[in-house]
């Protein structure tokens, strides 16, 4: 089967699937027909579709768990007036907790608890597993056996990324020998003042 | 949320430099702070690091270099204040003031000059820091990705249901409990976070702001503040804004981070 | 505002929308921009688009109550097999939407907003009224008339209950928790659909 038969069949899955779907679920839904595209075609397929979408209010993206059709975030003005109600916020202590369990993972309470330097309410981390954004990857074999944590594939279709590798990367940690030795001086002054 | 730190911390700033030096006054006996309303001063910061982080910042010192005895005073500032309205205190906040306090005792001690990173009494702290910091940075970073239900919208694309036999979901009833125990948990957190209503002196508060705004001009942020009100009356003024703001009826401006704040009637 | 600016946001409303866009309702969203679109402008948009959907998979199609964007009915076979493979699930959404129906009946939509805290799609409840779990009971008296919800029989016997009271509890539920928590947990882990 041929990428230019192929395109319209894959533009009219991906618009009724309600999930993102995988390259093997396409491929599995052809077992069977005399004409099966091999996984090479649809990926080159699905190649040429999203390209197709490049001047449209849609997109073909691929987040974790496969690929969706979506509406380009360039639209979202005119979209969101469809709705009256207002997007979710999330708290700083929740995206703080998230941000600690997306780049940590697997992490427990404890150690979130640690580097914030404040507590972590259970409500929390319900919250966060509610939302299907995090879940238990086992115990941590210490005394206590805490929960370990890691974030879902629902997180990163969220959040709009493929993988962890896309999250955005971390600030980085300076060692304290590399201030200026002459601020140093000021430190010392002050501190006999007070 | 972000709104409220911004006013918060500015707002923290102010009545230290008109408080500070006059004696306490008598805390007018209508002003009365509803204990719910002052949890947004407590919860403008998220946490003791977060609380020192800011304090660095505000001077634009580095990390790297703090004065302690500084900012551990100012710190001791806003523990005061926090205590002195009777906020419960969250028990990190006290255990920072003392590591504070030992930091500021060791600093004093006669180092050797060939002094490493390992002797430097702040290096346990600057490491916390740095590392809450960089946290901060990356929940932020998080927050600003595109995500569903703000900037990523999914279609919601019609198959014509005549032609496609689509077979019906199956539920179960422990599915049907289980969601209605998540709903029910969630209206409760909500419910527990309602503010409650409000106390006359707040609202007789925010109709002097609104006499003493217009839409016109600006109105600098720390006008509507009286040190001879004593601590409590600042705070009374402090809600009638955030109040304020909430409602849509007065706008705040500030230009960058840390600069003057001022305020002007929604036009 | 040309037609060529405007067909993607017309794109992006019609995929986006959970039911058909008349002219009027698309033409009342840009009120208030600087650049303001005509009746005829999103007329003439919406017919350009329309032909740009001939070789897709996807049509866009006038029904009595407007414009909507919907999947061609040549490509029925692969996608009746996507939901053979895959038997559709009720979203989070639609489920507790129904619990509230179930255990707060009579409600109005308003009231299932209030307590869920987002909004409760006009889709979710005609869903439910298809599957004939879910009837009005006649409409509250306050401003709007708004229509009161409640259980049918055939929801009973769908969950093989003879009468309302035979729901369990809240207090039952939350014995359930303690006594079975990994419930709690297979419900997070099964991934939700819309």
């Amino acid at each position: 089967m041929d990428s230019e038969r192929l395109k319209p069949i894959l533009e009219a899955l991906l618009a009724a699937s309600d999930k993102p779907l995988t390259i093997n679920t396409i491929f599995d839904l052809f077992v069977g027909d005399l004409e099966q595209p091999g996984k090479d075609d649809i990926r080159q397929a699905m190649h040429e579709l999203a390209e197709k979408y490049n001047n449209s209010g849609l997109e073909l993206k691929q987040v974790a768990s496969g690929f969706r059709l979506q509406v380009k975030p360039a639209y979202e003005t005119w979209v969101s007036r469809l709705w009256e109600q207002k997007p979710p916020r999330y708290s700083r202590a929740l995206m703080e907790t998230l941000a600690l369990i997306a780049y940590r993972q697997p992490i427990t309470r404890g150690e979130i608890e640690d580097i914030r330097g404040v507590s972590v309410s259970s409500n929390m981390v319900k919250t966060l597993q509610e939302r299907e954004w995090v879940k238990s990857l086992g115990h941590k074999d210490v005394p206590g056996k805490p929960t370990l944590y890691g974030t879902t594939r629902e997180f990163l279709d969220y959040f709009n990324l493929k993988s962890l590798n896309q999250l955005p990367t971390l600030a980085e940690i300076r060692d304290l020998d590399q201030y200026h030795p002459e601020l140093a001086f000021t430190e010392k002054s002050e501190t006999s003042v007070n | 949320m972000e709104n409220f730190a911004n006013t918060a911390s500015n707002q923290s700033e102010m009545p230290f430099a008109l408080v500070q030096g006059e004696p306490l006054t008598v805390i007018p006996q209508d002003l009365y702070i509803p204990p719910d309303a002052l949890l947004v001063f407590l919860e403008a910061f998220e946490g003791p690091l977060d609380l020192l982080l800011y304090l660095i910042k505000r001077q634009n010192l580095d990390v790297l270099n703090i004065p302690i005895a500084a900012i551990t005073r100012q710190y001791m500032e806003y523990i005061e204040l926090m205590e002195e309205l009777e906020l419960e205190l969250a028990a990190e906040y006290l255990v920072m003031a003392s590591m504070l306090a030992e930091i500021k005792s060791r600093m004093l001690l006669p180092r050797p000059i060939s002094s490493d990173d390992e002797d430097d009494p702040r290096a346990e702290l600057i490491r916390r820091l740095q590392e809450y910091e960089q946290f901060k940075k990356a929940a932020e970073d998080l927050d600003a990705l595109d995500r569903l239900e703000r900037e990523i919208h999914l279609t919601n694309i019609e198959i014509p249901a005549f032609e496609i036999d689509m077979p019906l979901p199956q539920v179960q009833i422990k599915d049907l409990l289980a969601a209605f125990r998540d709903v029910v948990n969630r209206a409760e957190q909500f419910a527990s976070h309602h503010v409650e209503r409000e106390p006359l002196s707040v609202r007789e508060r925010m109709v002097s702001v609104l006499e003493k705004i217009s839409a016109d001009e600006f109105t600098s942020f720390y006008d509507f503040f009286d040190a001879s009100e004593g601590r409590m009356g600042v705070v009374v003024s402090f809600l009638a804004i955030l109040e304020l703001i909430k409602e849509s009826l007065i706008e705040m401006v500030q230009s960058e981070p840390y600069a003057p704040i001022y305020v002007k009637a929604k036009s």
